[in-house]
């Protein structure tokens, strides 16, 4: 949770210093949600993150310096520059990143849910979505089949009271989010978000299920966004009343205090501080040094075979003229 | 060589699925309907018992679910083919397809070979939410492969190779064809049609029409009609993929002709037929001694009645009234 | 429901003798669903049918002849021959027709009972749904939508156990579909679908409720549907022990029984019967009298300007030529 | 003369939905975070207050909801106006656009007159789904109109005309040009700019661009630099308008100037070029001296690189090589 949460304060750094463009999603005040859940997994199972799910890209053993090359655009980036954000996909990881319509990333995360159905591997899928992104289509479709089929999939509702700029109780009439699961005839469980031991019990409990045939899981993560919905947003609607409440319930003093409870000396809380700090400048160096993509790689990888990489535009050939057929050729005769 | 059988177009679409899926263990096909009840039209009729409920898969009325789920399924190695119960229900999966499968590669170097197929096209009388043709809602989309199959053969092989292919691939097959085309081919021996490479349904020198799908019949009548009539000679081009686009085959045809005329079942404002005007105004110009001109269905959605349809869809009369003024020009 | 069958019967005669082509979709065994729930509406409101909800239309005083011009694609049809099957939208009557893809319908809904809510008109808006399309994608953002803004709208899932030729239990892992309505948090009824009088005191209550500004209320209609999905559906893979399970709850015997009960003679049945006979032979001769649609009229209607109707095909012309400009006028100069 | 103001397109349109709202009380809009948040991009700032949470309404984010719900009251008189929170999510709407409320009319003689509007287009680092242009999924839709505007002015204009207009019209507003197009306009005065008419942006004889939308600041650099460096006169038509299509001011341009070169931001294959490069040639194919040509987009999906996305889009450069060499030939 310090790495996440140091991670994304670098990042907001690097935004203001301009070495990145576009939108930053924090998850300042539900850390515990991603970071419990993703320690509920093991080899071989896959997770898919929102972009508000930083800490279970980093528990699975995604490298800082890859989340900061994506946002830096570095040519080095897993998506080698094309994309954005906390869009992750790494098989070698078991990880799939979303797009931006939300609740299609549940829909093809069943697919590989699908595939350990089909080959009878012990595996599991998890993934995560906001109340607000469950209001979808795609979602919807998506809870539907994973139902139908039984896949081994866990779906964290993270009840963030928030869905962009606007409170997610005018979105919807859902009183409580539970229910939610009824729709789809399959078990549910709340979660106090905020607390990473809960969410890492309750994520067990449903990844075991999951894992012995007992189809999927939906559990909801009780929680509270922090900051606003991105970096543009001031939060100017949010009322201070209401923060400070779920400030006093930051998942990252509460660990500390079980910690701390369970014998953890301020020096080795301490201790670990500076190893994320200085992990974080290291990395934050070494990215920056790493020169940004070649323009003309923007045409690769469309498709498989590079036969079918995009031309060169016809205007930036040396001498204009179409890929080796000169329509002059027959020039006015 | 091996024995031939006379097989439909719906029993070429059949085949291919089986014996792909006898032959490679990663093939499996999800949609509505398709097992227990054997698919609306019939097609996946006994798949179920063969290959079983793992890979044969009946799902909820989902198309966004069933392509995402197709979409997974093949990143992970699996080769899925998803199946749309008419291809209009292709509409609610479009941002699955456009936003998920077609920028998959591009964004994570993951590709997502699975194939989306389903019933395309007019002329049965099924109203305008069962016999569209979607190709242009996909034309721009850069990561797609798109094919329409007229053939029996090509019906097979084109399916052969979607499924084999490592990126998205829509395969439209018209439904008007299913049971009405039919063509002696090899029993048991694969076919395999590479994608974005057109044939040469009949050769000429006179006139070049450049079709696809449904309207390749009626664009071969109208061409006989004119040979047998005028004594004029027209060169049929039946692009079978539309993207990747066989450019050299039809510039090379345009070329010899001088004269183009293309003929799609989708209505005229928007068409496919505005992709190859451009590219062969941009690699023939000079070898054109006629306008480039359409024929194509009316802008309108496709109407029920009879008289209607007929009256919407492109005929033989139109094809060959076009092609005569091309070839009078 | 004796109306709603006969004309179906008659449907079906008619497509045998070639009058029609195309598909039916029967409501045997579903008829007292959308007979009694139509009855609970009153003048201004609107309902929005799907197309196994026949007896719903003619209880809106759709006249029968309506019916079948649209089905033999008459000229004389609402839709003027360019839609078919049960897609009746008339707004005298407050009809909203369905499309073909499922779902979508609710959500147009939406638009009607939000302008109700606009106008502060008390009037209710209703439809129905099969249990197969309550998955579907739309039918999601339907109600959530109709949920969170309270919109004066009641919502009928037909369970009529089957979608297509798949059972639906196939389908979903649904147990109970009164379940579903929870994740909309809005209130939820479950109803003997077959028992006409259940079906209405249900609707009337939902209504009621709707009209006084409660909001939606979703209503499950245990029912069977007791022929193949449409006319080409031999049903094959029906148990007949189930068929025969469900003939004994037959909406129109059961409603015989009730009417007997109280006092109404055979003769009195028997009369009604031959009255709707009656009038079904002679709309079906009035209506085979009538014209099919002028071919022309393909082009009309797109736009409200008939300046942007389509144009007439330029190879139809009597001299093949472009609207008015001659290509060739500069030919070869 | 009313008094003038200096304009933003943002505030275009603004005042387009602003002032319709308060003329006409029919008009309401509906989308994700435009009431109490005032919208993603800040347009709505500030309607809530004025005209109340019936008028302004926030709804879940389901944009087939949006759209459904809008069609519906349009069908019940109202004129609502759907805001997509990037013109990208529309795809999840796509089945509700192009077969509920394009067909409507069609089907049932009951129209929807309605708006969809919301950003499209590049250049502003947003990434494969923050950036697309979207009009070719619905060019071959019958029913459907479109537009976009590239002059403060005209997003006025064509903002008003298609609230009032009784068809479904898609808005494409360019959101790169939110902030940086500014103009004088009259204030609190009506400005209607029709449906289906271009503009001539810029008179000239030698060479037609026609373009839209975001590339029109860049096309029109490219003409001014031609003018200066090689002394030809370049006539640029800004469409306004896609669907109707103004194929009459293209035609009697290319008539005039004998060369046509299409420029658009969206990616060349299948892109809104090649219907006009058919109805120029079944137009004008006699007064051509050049092959039609067009500047587009790579076929790709948007890139979020600086140096990809510069890449990926058209650019001054681009359009001035092409220009140059369609004088030249
Ligand atoms: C289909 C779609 N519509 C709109 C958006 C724009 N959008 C991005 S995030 C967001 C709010 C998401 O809220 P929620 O799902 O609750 O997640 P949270 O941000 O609270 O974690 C919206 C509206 C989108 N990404 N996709
Ligand atoms: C989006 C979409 N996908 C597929 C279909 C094809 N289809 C028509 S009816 C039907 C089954 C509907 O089942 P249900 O909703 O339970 O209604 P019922 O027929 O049982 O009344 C299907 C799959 C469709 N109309 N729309
Ligand atoms: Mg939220
Ligand atoms: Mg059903």
């Amino acid at each position: 949770m310090l790495l996440t949460r140091g991670l994304e304060e670098r990042l907001e750094i690097l935004l203001k210093q301009g070495h990145l463009v576009g939108s930053i999603y924090r998850s300042l005040g539900q850390e515990a949600t991603a970071v419990g859940s993703a320690f509920a997994l093991g080899a071989g199972d896959w997770l898919a993150p929102s972009i508000r799910d930083m800490g279970a890209l980093l528990v699975r053993g995604l490298d800082v310096r890859d989340v900061l090359r994506q946002y830096t655009a570095r040519g080095t980036s897993l998506c080698a520059g094309k994309d954005n954000t906390n869009h992750f996909t790494v098989p070698e990881l078991g990880l799939l990143g979303p797009i931006s319509p939300l609740g299609t990333q549940l829909c093809v995360l069943n697919g590989v849910a699908l595939a350990f159905q089909q080959r009878r591997q012990s595996c599991v899928c998890m993934t995560y979505q906001g109340e607000g992104a469950s209001r979808t289509s795609a979602s919807h479709e998506g809870f539907a089949l994973a139902a139908a089929l039984g896949l081994p999939i866990v779906v964290w509702l993270e009840h963030n009271r928030w869905a962009f700029g606007t409170p997610s109780s005018r979105e919807s009439a859902v009183g409580d989010w539970l229910d939610a699961a009824a729709m789809y005839g399959v078990p549910a469980q709340s979660v106090d978000g905020n607390d990473v031991v809960a969410v890492y019990a309750a994520a067990r409990t449903a990844v075991d299920r999951a894992r012995t045939g007992g189809g999927m899981t939906i559990l909801v993560a009780e929680t509270y966004r922090m900051l606003g919905h991105a970096q543009h947003d001031a939060q100017k609607y949010v009322l201070e009343a209401e923060l400070e409440q779920w400030r006093a319930r930051d998942p990252i003093d509460r660990c500390v205090a079980v910690l701390s409870h369970m014998g953890a000396s301020g020096a080795e809380l301490d201790g670990i501080r500076r190893t994320v700090a200085a992990e974080l400048d290291q990395a934050v160096d070494e990215v920056l040094a790493e020169p940004p993509p070649l323009a003309d790689d923007a045409r690769t990888r469309v498709y498989a075979s590079a036969n079918l990489d995009a031309a060169v535009p016809w205007t930036r050939g040396p001498v204009p003229g179409y890929g080796g057929i000169a329509p002059h050729v027959r020039l006015r005769t | 060589m091996s024995e031939l059988r006379e097989t439909t177009y719906l029993e070429a679409i059949r085949d291919a699925m089986a014996e792909e899926m006898r032959r490679d263990d990663r093939v499996f096909i999800l949609g509505e309907d398709i097992g227990v009840y054997g698919g609306a039209f019939k097609i996946t009729e006994g798949f179920l018992q063969e290959f079983g409920a793992d890979r044969v898969i009946d799902t909820p009325i989902s198309e966004a679910a069933i392509v995402g789920a197709a979409i997974g399924a093949a990143h992970m190695g699996l080769r899925p083919i998803a199946e749309m119960q008419f291809i209009d229900f292709i509409a609610p999966a479009f941002d699955m397809i456009v936003n998920f499968a077609a920028k998959s590669r591009y964004r994570t170097g993951i590709g997502a070979g699975l194939v989306i197929r389903g019933p395309c096209g007019g002329g049965s009388r099924s109203g305008p939410f069962h016999s569209q043709n979607v190709e242009s809602y996909f034309v721009n989309v850069a990561g797609l492969k798109m094919v329409a199959p007229a053939t029996a053969r090509d019906a097979k092989g084109l399916l052969t190779a979607a499924i084999r292919d490592p990126d998205p691939v829509l395969y439209f097959e018209h439904k008007y064809l299913y049971r009405r085309v039919k063509e002696m081919l090899p029993i048991e021996e694969e076919i395999v049609v590479p994608l974005g490479v057109a044939r040469t349904h009949r050769a000429g020198s006179d006139l070049t029409i450049v079709t696809y799908g449904g309207m390749l019949y009626k664009t071969a009548e109208a061409a006989e009609l004119i040979a047998g009539e005028d004594g004029a000679e027209v060169e049929v081009i039946d692009l079978r993929s539309l993207r990747p686009l066989d450019t050299d085959a039809i510039v090379a045809s345009v070329r010899k002709t001088g004269r183009l005329l293309i003929v799609h079942e989708a209505s005229e404002f928007g068409g496919f037929a505005g992709e190859i005007t451009a590219q062969v105004s941009e690699h023939a110009f000079e070898w054109l001694d006629a306008p480039i001109r359409r024929v194509a269905a009316l802008n309108t959605p496709v109407p029920y009645a009879a008289a209607l349809e007929d009256y919407y869809l492109p005929q033989v009369d139109d094809i060959a009234a076009a092609a005569r003024w091309l070839l009078a020009y």
